[in-house]
């Protein structure tokens, strides 16, 4: 391992010593805007680093080519993004706040050790690394009975979910004898079940397992509403945008480097679980009454529609799935940025009494969530509208005709309760006056983000060329 | 470069118009009145450049504009104008103008924001018509959806959650059924040419075989049909007119179908002609059916907005018919009634609205005698029905005879039955005058007569009417000028 | 020493992972359930071993390693977060823990 | 001169829309509304001097005004057409609405809709006009529709009671029920022959279809049926009685004088058409003797005196048909004016009549006012035999007589025809002096309280004084109209039956009428009761006093199942289906809520169990 592989490195280096620095510096004082200064510096450098690290195989785990850096670039902008959500929400609610920006910091590192990883060890060591830092991220607030129990779920859920996954890569390994992800997609397209020991596919389901799970697809999707509606609002997009996020780079690439002749029995696996994704989220969703649960249910689906992407994994499919993910983090960033500005210091909002009639209070507000709503539902002039073209483009152009028939079908129903949402905020009060009340102080933060995240709304949902060009530029290497 | 600036006045008039509320509601329905004017004049100037007697009888885009949008799919901004897209540009913002005027004393609530979606509603309805790239014809037919959502929910009655939901769901859906069949047509078209495209032009000679073409066309078509709407895909479009005001229902029912009916002329029946030819003896039954259900449906209601509702389904029957008649007289009789239909459902749900202003109600029930109060709205009212019954000498009787006699050349029998279809109106359309206008005035009541701008609109479009049926050639001569295009479809 | 053949590892590595599973799934307890965990995951890192020994690499042993790793850092936090949680409600029972749902 | 022929029909339309537009004192609108008929009436009269005097080289005039539409072959046009037929229904039409509206003029007077009122009239003289003028059957149909159109108005013109609104509703929906088969006629012409212009029609239709040819007698079916509709014969009559609801001024001359002989014109202009399609001409004479047969025994028991003249004018219309259908031309037209001078002149006495009872219109309240209104009953009785037919000295009697030759001696005609029609010219007789003895002799029953006025008498006088002379221009009123409508005559049967010896009949059955009459309703009042309130009597009463139950048929059969079926599919069906979509949903919502308990447990369960389910695809698939 050459200094040449330490570079590539980079970004993954920069976050990794950010988070010791933070945990270094609440040892000498606590200080909660220094620590999240500290976390913003250290996430725009490795931002910026994604720009000009040399693409590099750092070791046979970690293969950092510019697919890789685009992804991390977009995980630790979320991150970044949920720093600032996070530092006007912890200071109303929490004593200690500052090690949750360490935690914040781990978690991304270990997402971001997915989106590189090209070996089934960095992939569950990404996962590990993710999971044990969400645990502290989910039940931060610990002395509220609803981010603990979501905390223990999460916990309990995942931890055997890792289990499940450690047992497929152990079964795989036990069939093949190696575990980078070249020579295991090779193999597994070209063996039918006639592999030496028949451990192959059971393996791989249980693979399917663990990594289902993190994206949270039916039938692995039940902790989903629960944890999103314990967890602290910011944590929530957390586990909605960066965990999601890395998990799914990675399935990408895995499926993106079987090329064209997978095992029929996998897709149909995959197809299954897309299918039962995109019906039970949205079908669960329609008359919940709770924001983030929905929100929850939502995103289940939307990992249906993304597994759509990963199955078809043409030039085409990949791209699509790369667009549909960046549209995904801007529009439930922007639904929980609101959600956090929204939330009192002794609940989220997160109930439809704090959004009745939310248009006439504060019209602004109320107008970028019905905008990041629409987007999850794929309206026009937003974001969402454009992934979701793009999206149904890849399934068309592989004939994949009944997952997207089933996407179209599915993301009606969906439209169903976004639309539930909207309506409760244009609901207008009887009788009350109509006072348009100002935005809150305190939360200068969150409103930028909710600012810049509309502006890229629209901006890639009206001119997506730049961010098309960009995907294009990422994922060139892999074909 | 004319037609660009048709979209961008209206959209940044919305945009100027809805802040501006803050300061001043009157200021905001002044930009939205002088954006639509603005447009309509426009409008009006490429009428006498481009259509006008000087001009020539070629064929050909009058007007084009094309920019790259999204290069990496093959899209561009794309916009064209023949003889029949500049009818309906007209009609729209004709119907605009009136819109925003209507809106003028009806409107009371958030009037910047219902401007900025008017605007944009309209933007979309334009750019339906104008785009030549199928992509950027998809965004804006999406893109009239959420406006339109909005004017529901925000300025309807009490049930205007459910119908603005109801009215989101079955066009979303069917939307997204166009939109796969868009993407395979854009598929196939590269397994045929190697190129990716969105072209109008381009798309237009796909080779596709037989089977595939009957499902894109499908795919095509629900989304038509939907937003038409065509039996039996139509139970959005009363429920919606029941709860949404009248400016709104002006919209839905007038404008939106006419887009409907355009993209099927210049989308579904160019570019896939055979599969059409074969699924149109299906739609022909369903037409007819649908004209007859919609009367004896209209002919039941109470709900004064809910019976203009159906009898706008019954004349979109007709326009149903003439698009896969498959005869050219037909066909442009199909465009006169999408006009006229405009322009007298349209009035219909004015006068409606303005019954409505004044007894509080739209239950048909409580009204009755009104003609001892308000003759001279009542007297309007009368006269939109007759047009609604297709009486010869206003605009909807041309149409409908056009399309019944050019269906008559293919199907004797579905011309005979849909015929009946113009009897059957008559029911609904008298008992409307009945119960709405004449009887007993049992409440004693004294309203308010037409105000002077109520006057001034609704006399506009009584001459409208009068003008379109007396003498309609000027429309068919613009018509005849969209014929290059597809020439098979209007010989 | 004579070689253990790799179907008893893989065997005894599955019929671990089993038990922890049926005890994830039957036991109330919070603890117990956290111990189950680590049970699966032992049976992991056995059918880890035992392949590793198949295929005479030293990979397997070292993804043994890291899944201890990974169980050790798990349960600390796991224990922290029962320990509050039992602070809390006074119990540690699994089927009370649904404040949340539907 | 013929240049302003546009303008007969423009008059009246403009000053329709002045009326209907400006808001005019009563003063003003009976003026402006009176005047525009006169000025019409005046024009059409100088144009038809003008057009005796030099006729066109090609024996008409066509007035191009504008090209309606010109699409794909279909190129109708706005554009008048002028022959010795249009001229004469023209001239009709005009001078009785001219008339009429004089009349008007004081019988509307005080009423809070004067203005609506002479709006819609002038409306109907003019769309009549267009009617009658129109050189193509577009144009034909829209004058066609506009003359329904007015008769719906003004038949609800008291819109606060709505029986009117009824009555109007059900003139206007049957009337179109006849239109609907018409305008298919249309397109089938069109379709056939390619072309809407009446001329050019009946010019190919001559060269293409061979006679009895089912294009041709298609064609003459359905334009029949339009025919049928508008002018109230079997089986759409069911429209006419009621339309009495309206004002008398528009009975007379909406539903006496003009619309209702709508049908009667647009056969006659058609006639090449019927000669092509003899089935369908012979189809008119049965449809005609049928209807002038039940009509009349309808017009025997009804008590209601604008019923009694609405069930006659019916009758009537069916000799026209009659004399259409048999091929008599010209008999059909010269009975349709001379119908228009004494029919009219009836309804504008029947008005006086119950006008100065106070609104009285039962016929048995009446009686004896020959004293107290002497103008009225003279012009009344002098109507009355013109209708009745009269011999020799009023108009009624010669164009009913020529009928009545002609049902025996034209192309089509027949010994039963003849027979049939003698059996209507007893009835007219019967229920004539039926009407006009119960109202104008025996004792006086109610009050006088209102004498007309110099406006509503001149009008009288006149069409008293034509209802007379009408009669003595048949000869040359025959040889004019022989260019265009010549007699179809038939094969002479025996010469023994002339001309002569039918007129002879016709006198006789109508003085056998006359005496019945006087016996049953003056002399012995008696004898009527008793024989109305014996048992068949009473039955046959009463099944002609309702029309012959054909309302009570129509009722059960067209009108009950709409309104059922509309009631029943007021919630529309179709959403159901939708509404059946969105619950299945709900219910899917509600199974997979159930899943989301809460216990962690559970949803560990499910990993599993997904995990197997999974495997088991992987491995049996």
């Amino acid at each position: 391992m050459g200094c040449v592989h330490v570079i590539s490195l980079l970004p993954l280096l920069i976050i990794a010593a950010t988070s010791v620095v933070v945990l270094l510096a609440i040892a000498v004082r606590r200080n909660h805007a220094a620590a999240f200064g500290l976390t913003l510096a250290g996430l725009a450098a490795g931002i910026c680093s994604t720009f000009f690290t040399p693409p590099n195989q750092a070791t046979q785990l970690l293969l950092m080519d510019r697919y890789a850096f685009f992804f991390m670039g977009l995980l630790m902008a979320a991150s970044l993004f949920i720093a600032l959500l996070s530092y006007g929400y912890l200071a109303a609610r929490e004593a200690r706040r500052e090690e949750f920006y360490v935690l914040l910091l781990v978690a991304t590192l270990g997402a971001m050790t997915l989106t590189a990883s090209s070996h089934f060890t960095s992939l569950f060591l990404g996962i590990e690394i993710l999971s044990v830092a969400l645990y502290g991220l989910i039940a931060y607030l610990r002395d509220r009975s609803l981010p603990l129990e979501a905390g223990i779920k999460y916990l309990v859920l995942a931890g055997s979910s890792s289990a499940f996954l450690a047992f497929g890569i152990a079964l795989v390994y036990a069939d093949l004898g190696v575990l980078d992800f070249a020579t295991v997609a090779q193999r597994i397209s070209s063996t039918q079940s006639g592999s030496a020991l028949g451990l192959l596919i059971p393996g791989t389901v249980l693979i399917l397992v663990g990594v289902g799970f993190k994206l949270a697809l039916a039938p692995f999707h039940m902790w989903t509403p629960d944890v999103y509606e314990g967890a602290p609002a910011p944590v929530t997009a957390f586990v909605a945008t960066v965990s999601k996020g890395g998990m799914f780079a990675l399935l990408l690439r895995y499926f993106s480097l079987s090329g064209a002749d997978r095992s029929p029995r996998l897709l149909l696996v995959l197809s299954i679980i897309a299918i039962a994704s995109m019906l039970a989220g949205n079908l669960l969703a329609l008359f919940s009454t709770n924001i983030k649960r929905i929100l929850a249910y939502s995103s289940i689906a939307h990992m249906g529609y993304l597994l759509v992407a990963a199955e078809v994994s043409s030039r085409l499919g990949v791209g699509a799935g790369a667009f549909y993910l960046v549209a995904y983090f801007v529009m439930i960033l922007g639904a929980l940025g609101v959600v956090t500005l929204l939330s009192s210091g002794e609940r989220d909002a997160d109930r439809f009494e704090d959004y009745r009639g939310l248009f006439w209070r504060r019209p602004v507000l109320a107008l970028i969530f019905t905008a990041m709503l629409l987007s999850l539902a794929g309206i026009p002039l937003t974001a969402g509208f454009l992934a979701k073209f793009y999206l149904v483009a890849a399934g068309a152009d592989s004939h994949a005709w009944l997952l997207i028939f089933v996407l179209v079908v599915t993301s009606t129903i969906g439209l169903f309760y976004y639309l539930r949402v909207v309506g409760v905020m244009f609901h207008q009060p009887a009788s009350e006056r109509l006072v348009p009340e100002p935005l809150p102080r305190r939360t200068p933060a969150v409103s930028v983000v909710l600012v810049a995240l509309s502006a890229f709304l629209i901006w890639f949902g009206v001119f997506p060329s730049p961010l098309l060009r960009l995907i294009q530029f990422a994922i060139g290497k892999i074909f | 470069m004319i037609l660009g600036w048709l979209i961008v006045i209206l959209i940044a008039g919305g945009l100027i118009a809805w802040p501006l509320a803050r300061l001043h509601p009157l200021l905001s329905r002044l930009i939205a009145l002088s954006a639509v004017t603005l447009d309509l004049a426009l409008a009006l100037v490429l009428a006498t450049r481009d259509f006008g007697p000087g001009s020539t009888a070629g064929g050909g885009w009058r007007e084009e504009l094309d920019w790259s949008w999204i290069p990496q799919f093959g899209i561009h901004f794309h916009l064209g104008m023949d003889g029949l897209s500049f009818l309906l540009v007209l009609l729209t913002l004709f119907l605009g103008v009136v819109a925003v005027v209507v809106s003028w004393t009806e409107i009371a609530t958030a009037v910047g924001f219902y401007h900025f979606n008017l605007l944009l509603i309209l933007a979309g309805i334009l750019g339906v018509l104008l785009s030549l790239d199928l992509f950027l014809f998809y965004f804006s037919w999406e893109l009239m959806l959420v406006p339109m959502y909005f004017l529901i929910s925000v300025w309807g009655r009490e049930r205007r959650t459910h119908a603005a939901v109801k009215f989101f769901l079955f066009t979303q859906l069917s939307g997204l059924l166009m939109l796969i069949a868009l993407l395979a047509l854009y598929f196939a078209h590269h397994q045929a040419t190697g190129i990716y495209t969105f072209e109008y032009q381009d798309l237009l000679g796909t080779p596709l075989d037989p089977h595939r073409a009957m499902w894109i066309m499908l795919g095509f078509l629900a989304a038509f049909a939907v937003k038409l709407p065509a039996f039996p895909f139509h139970t959005w479009l009363p429920d919606a007119c029941a709860e949404a005001s009248a400016a709104s229902n002006l919209v839905l029912a007038s404008l939106m179908a006419a887009t409907a009916a355009y993209a099927m002329i210049r989308f579904l029946l160019p570019l896939f002609p055979e599969a059409v030819h074969t699924i149109s003896p299906l739609m022909i039954v369903l037409a007819v059916i649908g004209i007859l259900y919609s009367a004896i449906l209209a002919f039941s209601q109470t709900n004064l907005m809910r019976l203009v509702a159906y009898a706008s389904i019954g004349h979109l029957g007709f326009v149903l018919l003439g698009i896969f008649a498959g005869n050219s007289l037909a066909l442009r009789g199909t465009v006169m009634t999408v006009i006229a239909h405009g322009v007298s459902i349209g009035a219909l749900f004015l006068v409606a609205g303005a019954v409505e202003k004044r007894v509080q109600s739209r239950e048909i029930d409580t009204m009755g005698g009104l003609w001892d109060t308000i003759p001279c709205l009542s007297g309007v009212g009368l006269f939109f029905a007759l047009a609604a019954l297709g009486l010869p000498g206003l605009g909807d009787f041309i149409g409908e005879f056009l399309i019944l006699i050019g269906t008559y050349q293919a199907h004797i029998a579905a011309a005979a039955v849909a015929a009946l279809g113009v009897l059957a109106a008559t029911f609904y359309a008298l008992r409307f005058v009945q119960y709405a206008f004449q009887g007993t005035n049992i409440h004693s009541w004294h309203l308010p007569d037409l105000a002077a701008h109520e006057g001034f609109v609704l006399g506009v479009l009584i001459a409208v009417l009068l003008w379109l049926g007396l003498y309609p050639q000027p429309v068919l001569q613009t018509l005849a000028q969209a014929a290059s295009h597809a020439p098979a479809l209007w010989r | 020493m004579t070689a253990i053949p790799m179907a008893d590892g893989l065997i005894l590595g599955g019929i671990l992972f089993a038990v922890g599973l049926a005890g994830v799934l039957l036991r109330r307890n919070l603890l117990l359930i956290l111990v189950s965990i680590e049970i699966m995951l032992n049976g992991a890192g056995v059918t880890f071993v035992a392949a590793g020994s198949r295929w005479g690499q030293a990979d397997g042993q070292v993804m043994f390693l890291f899944i201890l790793a990974a169980a050790a850092a798990e349960v600390s936090v796991g224990l922290a977060l029962l320990l509050t949680y039992y602070h809390r409600r006074q119990t540690l029972d699994a089927d009370y823990v649904n404040e949340m749902r539907g | 001169m013929l240049r302003l022929l546009w303008l007969v029909p423009a008059i009246p339309l403009a000053s329709a829309l002045a009326l209907a537009v400006l808001r005019l004192s009563q003063k003003t609108v009976a003026w402006l509304g009176t005047c525009s008929i006169t000025a019409s009436s005046v024009i059409s009269l100088l144009v038809s001097i003008s057009f005796l005097n030099a006729p066109p080289a090609s024996g008409a005039y066509t007035q191009i005004l504008w090209r309606w539409f010109d699409v794909n072959g279909l190129r109708p046009e706005i554009a008048l057409y002028l022959d010795p037929l249009s001229l004469v229904m023209m001239v009709v039409v005009a001078f009785v609405s001219f008339l009429i509206h004089l009349y008007s003029t004081e019988f509307m007077s005080g009423d809070d809709g004067y203005g609506r009122f002479f709006a819609y009239m002038n409306l109907f003289v003019g769309c009549m006009l267009t009617l009658v003028l129109a050189n193509n059957l577009l144009l034909l149909y829209l004058g066609w529709e506009g003359v329904g159109l007015c008769s719906y108005l003004l038949i609800g013109f008291w819109y606060r009671d709505p029986a009117n609104g009824r009555a109007g509703r059900k003139a206007f929906i049957v009337t179109r029920a006849g239109d609907t088969a018409m305008v298919i006629g249309l397109f089938l012409l069109f379709h056939d022959l390619g072309t809407l212009n009446i001329q050019d029609l009946m010019h190919r239709a001559v060269l293409q279809w061979p006679i009895g040819s089912s294009g041709a007698l298609a064609a003459a079916f359905l334009l029949l049926s339009g025919a049928v509709g508008k002018s109230a014969q079997l089986p759409l009559q069911t429209w006419l009685p009621d339309a009495m609801a309206g004002p008398t001024p528009v009975s007379a001359l909406i539903h006496a004088a003009t619309m209702v002989t709508a049908g009667v014109y647009l056969i006659a202009r058609t006639h090449t058409l019927y000669s092509l399609a003899p089935q369908a001409q012979f189809a008119a004479a049965v449809i005609g003797a049928a209807t002038l047969l039940m009509a009349g025994f309808s017009a025997l028991t009804q008590h209601d005196l604008k019923r009694v003249l609405a069930y006659s004018t019916i009758s009537q219309i069916g000799y026209m048909f009659l004399a259409l259908g048999v091929g008599a031309w010209p008999a059909a037209i010269f009975h349709f004016m001379t119908h228009a001078f004494f029919k009219a002149l009836l309804f504008l006495g029947a008005g006086i009549v119950i006008e100065s009872l106070g609104g009285e219109h039962d016929i048995f309240r009446m009686g004896g006012l020959r004293q107290k209104l002497p103008v009225t009953f003279w012009t009344f009785l002098v109507a009355g035999c013109s209708l009745a037919g009269l011999p020799l000295i009023t108009a009624g009697a010669f164009s009913k007589g020529w009928i009545v030759w002609g049902a025996y001696s034209a192309a089509n005609g027949s010994a039963e025809l003849w027979v049939v029609a003698l059996a209507g010219v007893f009835l007219t007789a019967l229920y004539t002096f039926r009407m006009i003895f119960l109202v104008f002799f025996g004792q006086q029953n109610s009050q006088v309280t209102r004498k007309p006025g110099p406006a509503m008498v001149i009008p009288c006088l006149i069409l008293a004084f034509l209802s007379i002379a009408g009669g003595y221009i048949r000869t040359p009123f025959a040889s004019y109209l022989s260019t265009v409508l010549a007699w179809n005559p038939g094969i002479t049967r025996s010469p023994s039956f002339g001309e002569m010896f039918s007129e002879a009949i016709v006198a006789l059955v109508f003085f056998l009428g006359l005496c019945l009459a006087y016996v049953f309703f003056l002399r012995r009042r008696d004898y009527s009761t008793v024989l109305a309130s014996s048992p068949a009597g009473s039955v046959l009463h009463r099944f002609w006093f309702s029309d012959w139950g054909m309302d009570w048929l129509y009722d059960h059969l067209f009108v009950r199942p709409v309104v059922w079926i509309a009631k029943v599919g007021k919630g529309d069906p179709i959403d159901g289906f939708y509404a059946g979509v969105g619950r299945l949903n709900e219910i899917a919502w509600r199974g997979l809520s159930l899943s989301q308990s809460g216990r962690l447990r559970w949803y560990a369960a499910a990993v599993a169990a997904g995990t197997i389910v999974l495997i088991g695809v992987v491995i049996f698939s």
